[in-house]
């Protein structure tokens, strides 16, 4: 069968990095707890240690990762809770790799970027230890691979997000953390009813007993058309919220306007995929049938998001509120990838989840910066920044193209490769979506020159230079866009076998056959021909 | 001649229970309650539960009532409570409806049942050995129960000293 | 020398890599310098190439360099390649050699300024764009270089973005030019889909062996031309164009007239096999936008003031002749006249530029005259460029554009005239313009104390550094029409279709035959009549302008673009602003609303039912009293009587 | 003829019913109990009824419990009402209901 | 006739011990603490907690033989020695120690100090523990009474306020009336089964086949007695009294009652349907289905709009009964099957793990209202965290669980409720919880708003916490977290877990 069980033994570590991953974290935000918050200096260095070594952990990871294995690997399996049939089972493949890579350098460059503003630095000591606590948690989401495992993480990252927002936010705090909490809460409470369903139905088809791995689940139960669809809909939704979906966005914003700096960039940078990283792992490897059927309307809703929160995004007049908008467009992009089922487009949703991830959250650092400065986030206040901090407009400037999507940088090959790979099975929604490449460049450009092209007034005249320890937060996010962006190879090779194998499952399972260019698309999959309108040619 | 008995009975049982209800100071509530407690008693003779029928005199209309026109008394809240307004105009309708649902419903549950009860129940135990029986009954298959009950007794005293206590110790109590 | 290809487009972004990390301690004039040795380093080793591909025969002129694989994903795989071959060298050849002088040109005229090095930086990275847009193997490079180029343009129109005006110009020249990018990746995803493949050489082979249907390629070539229409200025997306002109003159000149607008006219060349396999509406949409835009834009650069604008309006005009030539099948008469529009038409933006630089950045026309005297070699060259773009034999511009009138009569008469009506009011506007600013009497002086700031005003010559390019690019417009020459009796044979010959390789599945069509036998009076048109314009322009003969007709319709311009920004600003506001309402009101909505919901029903909860014990004992009741009846009633 | 158990059982319904009602419509606190005191009754009378159905002794034990435990409620909620009284003599429980929503 | 001579039941003494024990520790406490003065350095709880261990590794000791020689009845038949009895006991004794450890930090040195409160407590425990083993109805309903008496006099026990007081009387005449209705159930299923022991009622069920449901007292019984039950585990619309009470009677008092209080009913509920009626599981397994739905969606609407944290966690506690009512309508599917669903063991859990968060939470509560005069108002919150971070921290460990937060106790406790509702296929339920859940979660978001996120007050002085309370809270934090993180123990323990019954 598909790779994925070869490699569910895995090549099993003496070394446990994975769960190395979640501990360190995790002892650090432990570190802090007991540390005196009489001396908040060492809080942020705790902070700093832990989130480094995490991040060096993850490095080491990207580095011993075998490029051409589209399984799981570095697979550690403990059992957790025998009587549930619950495992401590953790693993990476090449669709969370770089993901967690992400994660563990974000953290770091988040940590020392940009401080928490608040007025006493006592409040620095949960400040860090929320933070630490958060990385632990989204590590394990990426890691684990037991439904329980990965419900107890995607849960448990919304308490640290929710003080993180509620305790160091802006003015709207207490409502956007609560909103933020509440909705994702629903969200998962469908979760949590399907995954009891999935492994009870599971039991009574196929396994024979009750278990809550994801691979044993995935290859051994078979499940009635109708059953996987119901059981699909409750990840989904939950997913959807994570996303966000169109409909349920409205949480976004708010969370992400109010959000401290550190806590946007996270948001944004990592939290915003477990949904769509969720939709791979659970959705399309647990319910192949479910997705395939439910396909177009999540393009459809995809769609929508991308023109959507592009316009939306155009009306704002906050700039984070902005951003915040600009990011629904973009998972649009994901989900669209993640529902075509072609490796050009999956691969490129991957990929550009950790684009998304490193622009927006060096565009949500910016913003940050700009409010530490000006203590302001309205457009309307700033002006002619570029005149007097050209190397801050500079920096600002290549984050926003590679958002907005050039190529050369790592915003365009992801959306290339996304688009084009649903050009295959989705041309008309491609056709639409691809006018979102214009909107993007519309209200990213207008903001751009609203906040620095003019003449500085009174207030921006003495808006200050960028920092060194700015520069230096901010070099490796630039480096990153550049880098990838000219030279995407290593990357896409690691996730392509990944995506492959998950493809070929679908496969396996649904009879889907991935058509391939310069091919018409079979006969035998009649929906596409429904919903592209009139079918292929060429 | 039961008959007869059972229906004498049963309106004292009835008289009571309606004039604890319906009689506007607490007091005659009480003697109502007396009532409704003898007519009790007198169906347990006729059901030949003979030393029950005696306890239900001696406790109940000896001790709880007088219990009851003690609090009465030393509390003097003797004076008459005005049923003629109500301030939640629904309630008396309200509890009407639901005592009238409650009767009808276990009533028709009754009935229903009197096809699995027969006719003509025989009697409990011979008159002079009831008194045996229960004890016997009491000693063995409900020792347990029985020792029980002490525990309550316990509880019922210690919660009166409670409630009590403060007021020797108590501050600021209108004494 | 072939494998050095490479090096074309490296040493630009060298360039670019030195100033943007030594650009400050460079400072003027040395990081000019070393931007146009960057550029002329490109020049050289294209010419080295050029040489290289003339040397080898006709169907091995073409050369593909892989630097390494891009974006490989399974059935996909784009590699960062470049071409080598007669067309991409050609515009190689220009783009760098124009680019050069540019350079230079540049180095006087953006003199004293302060963001002096960071407008080398953004020309060498235009540069080097460019290059990888024409030396591009497959569509992704070359979009790669089309979106780079969209780039550095918008750096360079928004340079001095202190000025409202300049960063609006340049925000509208990205976004405009991004919706022709939308039709550039869709081209790319129907290519890949049919093909499986987006370089150049699978996709014309695909389309020369047919194996491609002929509505895929329709509509590959029809995409392609949205992405031309977006880049090329043509309609209904030219707008940016004239706004473009907020830039520094030498960005004008190098983008907006050498290069980059004729990247579209560039790549339907490129792509003519796919063009020619697609069904026959296509070409001849693209040759009627091409003509009515020529016309369209020529009737607007009557009556524009401003110099720049002039010949924006007219950079519009011609483009649109190179799309007609696209149209009517004639790629060699397209790039022909690309590459002499590039000289005369560089020419003339320097010229203009140079003025402006001598009139102390004064634009507009009427505040000008007589300048021939106050600026002789800027005046002489610029003349030069007139002749030339007038048609005016022997200049460069008339060979070319009476090759493409040619073709189009043999394509259709009424395309024809379009042509010819246009060539007219070409040559009208050129020499209504030349005379407002080289002739006529000073109208500047009335406006000196406006200019009071810095002293008395006289206009002055440039220096040296910014002549030599006009004099070279006014050489080369003299003697551009010879690497093309028609077949007419004065012409020696060896000398004829020169371009034609070197191009034959790229263009040949395209290229129309048009021997033995009535237009070619008449091909001497076409000449004729083209030259006579030219006169005529320029005649009535003396009439009207120098001799004052005659009324001058302005009409502020024509003044102001037709109001097309107007038209769409106040659609932009009107409807299209309150749906998008419409959008945030909706967003705010309803999406959120309903969120909020469920939460207000939510208590309003906890307070009613709230008030159950009074506080009285009878009220308590009354609610469980009820459920008693309840309880009952399902089980007395619904589960025992029934 | 003489009386059946049902006789005794619908006699004990009725005067439960009674209580419940007693209970909901009277303010004074004593009384209220003494209404619970009605319902206890209608029980033990059917518990003693059935007792004699069944010729089964334990109805009649659970009638004794039952005794014990009214008696051990009286004591303890009389207490209770006399604690509150003190302090609000003649208080009902619909003055009684600071505690709501 | 002759009297034959009379023989006693035979009596496991061993097996009752722990009964005994608390019992006996009442009476020591009684009458030796009336006698002498007032004990000094909270003896009186010293005293309490050490006979409520003795009691508990005394029926340990009894599961053990249980785990050895199989589930029996005690004292003919009125008692269950089975190990569902045993964790019961288990439970009820945990949260009293936790119960008792608040009460004295908030007792000690008052003049509300002395013997009759420990006292009470103890007594009011061994209610509920034999609640929990009753195997006669008679003597589950004396237990009852116990537990009941007791919890109305403690509730009204705080002569300083009115609400206390009010709160006892409101308690004592509606559970009086419940009490009424619960015996008159028995005495309806003694009409329908002829007995009062459930052992016999199972086999008088499982060999007489009803006829045309001519069983109509049997089924008047069972509504009657779960009504009863439903007004004991304050389960919608029987729930009226438990905000009021839980607002009024003294904060620890409430957690006693939330804790102790709801395991018991629980306990005795599963005895009556699940033990004692397996046969007519479609009869009431609906109305369970109806109660739990209105306990969850009213409880935790309710819970939404109140001001008063005591009262929020009262209503709190109302949707967490629809939780656990969940739990026993998934017993309810396959009751007296061989293999009867996870539904039992669900709600045991649930119970233990609930009793030690609500201990927990008006474990902090207590500390705050003496501080604020008794007031437990949001606002009494404010700012919590600034004056004690350790014992916010606490509560914010409590108030997750009870939302249902990974890695802790409750939401190990929602798990299991909710797996067993989805093993038995009610999704409905399932979901309805789920999202309940959610609805609640908002209260204690706001709850930790106010500790957290809004300033101190000028002038509030910082919160004295006993050490016996912070004892308390730090215990009830390492249990719910412990059994969150390593549940394992405490599932394969409750997986043994099974009734005497057949």
């Amino acid at each position: 069968m598909s790779a994925f069980l070869a490699a569910a033994g895995g090549p099993e570590l003496a070394f446990p990095v994975l769960s190395m991953l979640v501990f360190v974290p995790a002892a650090g935000a432990l570190a802090i707890a007991v540390l005196s918050r009489r001396r908040p200096e060492y809080m942020k260095l705790t902070a700093l240690l832990a989130s480094v070594f995490t991040g060096a952990l993850s490095i080491w990871v990207l580095q011993a990762f075998h490029g051409d294995d589209g399984g799981f690997q570095f697979v550690s399996k403990h059992p957790w809770i025998e009587t549930w049939g619950i495992s401590w089972h953790l693993g990476v493949d090449g669709i969370s790799l770089f993901l967690v890579v992400l994660t563990g350098v974000l953290f770091p460059l988040a940590i020392v970027g940009i401080d928490p503003h608040n007025d006493d630095p006592a409040r620095d000591k949960p400040y860090f230890a929320w933070l630490l606590l958060l990385e632990a948690g989204v590590m394990g989401s990426f890691l684990s691979l037991d439904l329980f495992l990965f419900f107890v993480f995607f849960e448990i990252v919304l308490v640290p997000m929710y003080f993180l927002i509620g305790g160091w936010g802006y003015e709207g705090r207490v409502y956007a953390a609560t909103k933020f909490f509440l909705y994702t809460m629903i969200g998962s409470a469908f979760m949590l009813v399907s995954i009891l369903a999935t492994v009870f139905i599971a039991r009574a088809n196929g396994l024979g007993r009750i278990t809550f791995d994801l691979i044993e689940l995935a290859e051994g139960a078979d499940f009635a058309v109708s059953t996987g669809r119901w059981l699909f809909f409750g990840f989904a939704v939950a997913f959807a919220v994570k996303v966000p979906v169109f409909p349920l966005h409205t949480w976004l914003p708010d969370a992400h306007t109010q959000a401290p700096t550190a806590g946007s960039v996270v948001l944004a940078g990592v939290m915003l995929k477990l949904g769509t990283y969720g939709f791979l792992r659970f959705g399309l490897y647990l319910f192949p049938e479910a997705a395939r059927w439910s396909r177009s309307l999540w393009l459809t809703l995809a769609v929508i998001g991308i023109i959507y929160g592009a316009i939306a995004a155009t009306m704002q007049k906050d700039l984070k509120r902005l951003v915040a908008y600009s990011s629904v467009a973009h998972l649009g992009f994901i989900v669209l990838g993640t529902f075509a089922f072609t490796s050009q487009a999956i691969t490129g949703s991957v990929m550009q989840m950790v684009n998304h991830g490193v622009s927006t959250g060096a565009l949500f650092l910016l913003v940050g910066m700009i409010y530490e400065r000006r203590h302001t986030r309205q457009i309307s206040e700033l002006r002619g920044i570029q005149h007097v901090a050209p190397i801050f407009a500079a920096a600002f400037m290549v984050v926003m193209l590679s958002s907005i999507g050039v190529p050369g940088l790592n915003g365009f090959v992801g959306e290339y490769l996304i688009l084009i790979g649903s050009f295959l099975t989705a041309r008309w929604w491609v056709v639409v979506a691809a006018t979102g490449v214009i909107l993007a460049a519309l209200y990213l450009l207008w903001a751009y020159q609203r906040v620095f092209h003019g003449e500085p007034d009174e207030e921006n005249r003495t808006f200050p230079e960028l920092r060194w320890r700015e520069a230096m937060t901010l070099l490796p996010f630039i480096g990153i866009i550049v880098f990838t962006g000219v030279y995407p190879k290593p990357m896409l090779e690691r996730i392509e076998p990944a995506v492959g194998a998950l493809i070929e499952h679908v496969s396996d399972r649904t009879g889907y056959v991935e058509p391939q260019p310069a091919a018409v698309v079979p006969a035998d999959d009649g929906a596409d021909h429904a919903d592209d309108g009139h079918g292929e040619e060429g | 001649m039961e008959l007869v008995v059972f229906v004498l009975a049963s309106l004292m049982v009835l008289a009571g229970a309606v004039g604890v209800i319906a009689y506007r100071n607490p007091v005659h509530a009480a003697l109502g309650l007396v009532l409704t407690l003898f007519g009790v008693a007198v169906h347990f003779v006729a059901m030949e539960a003979h030393f029950l029928a005696a306890v239900q005199v001696i406790v109940y209309a000896g001790a709880i009532v007088v219990l009851f026109l003690f609090v009465i008394m030393l509390l003097g809240v003797d004076r008459s409570e005005d049923l003629s307004i109500e301030p939640f105009r629904i309630q008396r309708p309200a509890a009407a409806v639901i005592s009238l649902g409650v009767i009808g419903l276990i009533v028709a549950a009754v009935v229903r049942a009197a096809g699995t009860l027969s006719d003509d129940p025989g009697t409990a135990a011979p008159g002079d050995s009831n008194i045996r029986a229960l004890a016997r009954n009491l000693f063995s298959d409900h020792v347990l129960a029985f020792e029980l009950t002490s525990v309550l007794l316990i509880v019922a005293v210690v919660g009166t000293v409670i409630l009590t206590r403060r007021v020797r110790r108590g501050e600021g109590d209108v004494r | 020398m072939l494998d050095l290809v490479w090096l074309i487009p490296a040493l630009p972004l060298l360039g670019f890599a030195l100033i943007l990390v030594f650009g400050r301690r460079l400072g003027e004039p040395r990081a000019g310098f070393v931007a146009a040795a960057a550029v002329l380093g490109a020049f050289v080793v294209t010419v080295g190439v050029f040489l290289d591909l003339l040397a080898t025969d006709e169907h091995h002129r073409s050369h593909v360099v892989t630097l390494f694989s891009w974006v490989p994903v399974s059935s996909l795989q784009i590699d960062m390649a470049l071409l080598a071959d007669p067309l991409s060298i050609t515009m190689a050849l220009f783009v760098t050699g124009i680019g050069f002088l540019i350079h230079l040109f540049a180095i006087g005229y953006m003199h004293g300024d302060p963001k002096f090095s960071k407008f080398f930086l953004y020309l060498n990275l235009f540069v080097f764009s460019m290059l990888m847009l024409v030396l591009g193997e497959n569509l992704l490079v070359t979009f790669l270089g089309w979106e780079g180029v969209g780039a550095c343009s918008y750096f360079l129109i928004s340079f001095w973005h202190t000025r409202e005006s300049a960063a609006t110009a340049g925000k509208k020249a990205f976004v405009t030019n991004r919706i022709g990018d939308w039709g550039v990746m869709l081209a790319m995803f129907l290519g890949f889909q049919a093909v499986g493949s987006v370089s150049y050489g699978a996709l014309n082979a695909a389309a020369e062996q047919g194996s491609i249907a002929s509505s895929t390629a329709t509509g590959i070539a029809l995409l392609l031309f949205v992405g031309a229409v977006g880049k090329s200025a043509q309609l209904p997306l030219y707008l940016w164009l004239p706004d473009a002109m907020e830039g520094p003159t030498p960005v004008s000149a190098l983008i907006h007239a050498a290069t980059m607008v004729t990247a579209g006219v560039f790549l339907m060349t490129r792509m003519n096999p796919m063009l020619a396999a697609a069904a026959d509406y296509a070409p001849q949409i693209i040759a009627w936008t091409g003509a009515i835009t020529a016309l369209f834009a020529a009737t607007i650069a009557v009556a524009q003031n401003d110099i720049k604008k002039v010949l924006a309006y007219s950079t519009v005009s011609q483009l649109g002749y190179m799309f007609l030539a696209v149209g009517s099948g004639a790629y060699v008469a397209a790039v022909f006249h690309m590459v002499t529009h590039a000289f005369f038409k560089a020419l003339m933006f320097l010229g203009s530029g140079s003025v402006i630089h001598g009139m102390h950045h004064e634009q507009d026309m009427r505040r000008m005259g007589a300048l021939r005297l106050a600026m002789p070699v800027t005046a002489g060259t610029f003349i030069i460029g007139w002749l030339a773009i007038a048609g005016v034999p022997p200049f460069a511009g008339f060979w070319s554009k009476d090759e493409i009138l040619l073709f189009t009569l043999a394509s259709s008469p009424v395309l024809y005239a379009i042509g010819l009506v246009t060539a007219i009011l070409t040559a009208y506007y050129m020499t209504r313009q030349v005379i407002m600013v080289f002739f006529g009497e000073a109208r500047w002086e009335s406006h000196a104390e406006e200019h009071g700031a810095h002293g008395e005003f006289t206009p002055h010559e440039s220096p040296k550094i910014m002549l030599l390019p006009l004099v070279v690019l006014a050489a080369l417009s003299i003697v551009g029409g010879a690497i093309q020459l028609p077949s007419f009796g004065i012409v020696p044979k060896a000398w004829r279709y020169k371009l034609e010959e070197w191009l034959h390789p790229v263009v040949a599945p395209g290229e129309a035959v048009i021997k033995d069509t009535a237009a070619y036998d008449a091909k001497s009076w076409l000449a004729l009549l083209a030259i006579a048109c030219a006169l005529a314009g320029i005649a009535a322009a003396v009439m009207v302008y120098g001799r004052r003969r005659l009324p001058a007709v302005e009409p502020q319709l024509l003044a102001d673009g037709w109001r097309y311009d107007a038209a769409v920004s106040s659609f932009m600003g009107g409807p299209g602003r309150r749906m998008f506001d419409a959008v945030a309402w909706f967003d705010a009101r309803v999406v959120d609303g309903a969120v909020n909505g469920v939460a207000t919901a939510v208590r309003g029903v906890s307070g009613r039912v709230r008030g159950i909860q009074t506080g009285n014990v009878r009220n308590y004992a009354g609610v469980v009293g009820a459920g008693i009741v309840l309880i009952l009846v399902w089980f007395v009633i619904l589960r025992g009587v029934l | 003829m003489s009386p059946t158990t049902t006789w005794y059982l619908v006699l004990a319904a009725v005067l439960f019913g009674l209580g419940s009602f007693g209970l909901m419509i009277r303010r004074n606190p004593l009384v209220m109990f003494m209404c619970i005191e009605l319902m206890l009754n209608a029980v033990n009378l059917s518990f003693v009824a059935l007792a004699r159905e069944f010729t089964d002794i334990d109805g009649q034990t659970a009638v004794f419990f039952v005794m014990v435990v009214a008696a051990a409620e009286v004591v303890v909620g009389l207490g209770i009402i006399i604690s509150i009284m003190r302090r609000r003599p003649g208080a009902t429980v619909d003055d009684l209901a600071e505690l709501r929503g | 006739m002759l009297a034959q001579e009379f023989l006693g039941p035979s009596i496991d003494w061993f097996a009752l011990s722990p009964y005994l024990m608390t019992v006996g520790g009442a009476l020591l406490l009684m009458v030796v603490g009336a006698l002498t003065p007032l004990w000094p350095r909270g003896l009186y709880a010293g005293v309490t907690i050490a006979v409520s261990i003795v009691a508990g590794v005394l029926s340990l000791l009894v599961w053990d033989d249980i785990a050895d020689g199989g589930a029996t009845t005690l004292v003919a038949g009125a008692l269950a020695r089975d190990t569902f009895a045993q964790f019961l006991t288990l439970t009820v004794l945990v949260a009293t120690i936790l119960v008792v450890l608040v009460t004295d930090g908030e007792l000690r040195g008052s003049d509300g100090d002395g013997p009759e409160v420990y006292a009470l407590l103890l007594t009011a425990a061994t209610g509920a523990m034999i609640m929990g083993s009753a195997n006669d109805l008679i003597v589950m309903f004396l237990g009852l009474e116990t537990l009941s008496l007791a919890l109305y006099v403690l509730a009204a026990s705080d002569r300083r306020r009115n609400a206390s007081q009010e709160s006892g009387l409101k308690y004592f005449i509606l559970g009086g009336f419940a009490s009424a209705v619960f015996l008159y159930g028995i005495a309806m299923l003694y009409g329908g089964a002829r007995s009062t022991n459930i052992s016999e009622i199972t086999t008088f069920f499982r060999d007489t086949v009803t006829v045309g449901r001519n069983d109509a007292l049997v089924l008047v019984g069972i509504a009657l007695l779960l009504v009863g039950l439903a007004f004991k585990v304050a389960a919608v619309p029987f729930h009226m009294w438990s905000p009021d009470v839980y607002q009024g009677a003294p904060s620890n008092i409430t957690a006693f009652m939330a804790s102790v209080g709801k395991a018991a009913a629980f306990a005795a509920m599963l005895r009556v349907l699940v033990v004692a009626l397996p046969f007519h599981r479609d009869d009431w397994r609906p109305v369970v289905w109806v109660l739990a739905v209105a306990s969850l969606v009213v409880g935790s609407l309710l819970a939404v709009v109140q001001t008063d944290v005591k009262r929020m966690l009262a209503y709190s506690s109302v949707s967490h009964a629809g939780f656990l009512l969940v739990g026993v309508e998934a017993a309810g599917h396959r009751a007296g099957e061989l293999d009867a669903g996870s539904g039992l063991q669900s709600v045991l859990v649930y119970l233990m793990l609930y009793g030690v968060l609500v201990a927990g939470t008006f474990a902090v509560v207590t500390v705050v209202a003496r501080n604020h005069e008794g007031d437990t108002g949001l606002d009494a919150f404010a700012g919590l965290a600034q004056r004690r971070p350790a014992l916010a921290l606490g509560l914010t460990v409590f108030l997750l669980a009870q939302a249902g937060v990974p890695l802790t106790g409750g939401f190990l406790a929602k798990w299991g409720v909710i797996q067993a509702a989805v093993d038995e296929g009610s999704y409905a339920v399932a979901i309805i919880a789920m999202v309940a859940a959610v609805v609640a979660a908002f209260l204690y978001l706001r709850i930790m708003v106010s500790v957290w996120l809004q300033p101190s007050p000028e002038g509030v002085v910082t919160e004295r916490v006993p050490a016996m309370t912070g004892l308390a809270v730090t215990v009830a934090v390492v249990i719910t977290i412990g059994v969150g993180v390593w549940p394992d123990w405490l599932l394969s323990v409750t997986e043994s877990v099974s009734t005497y019954a057949r």
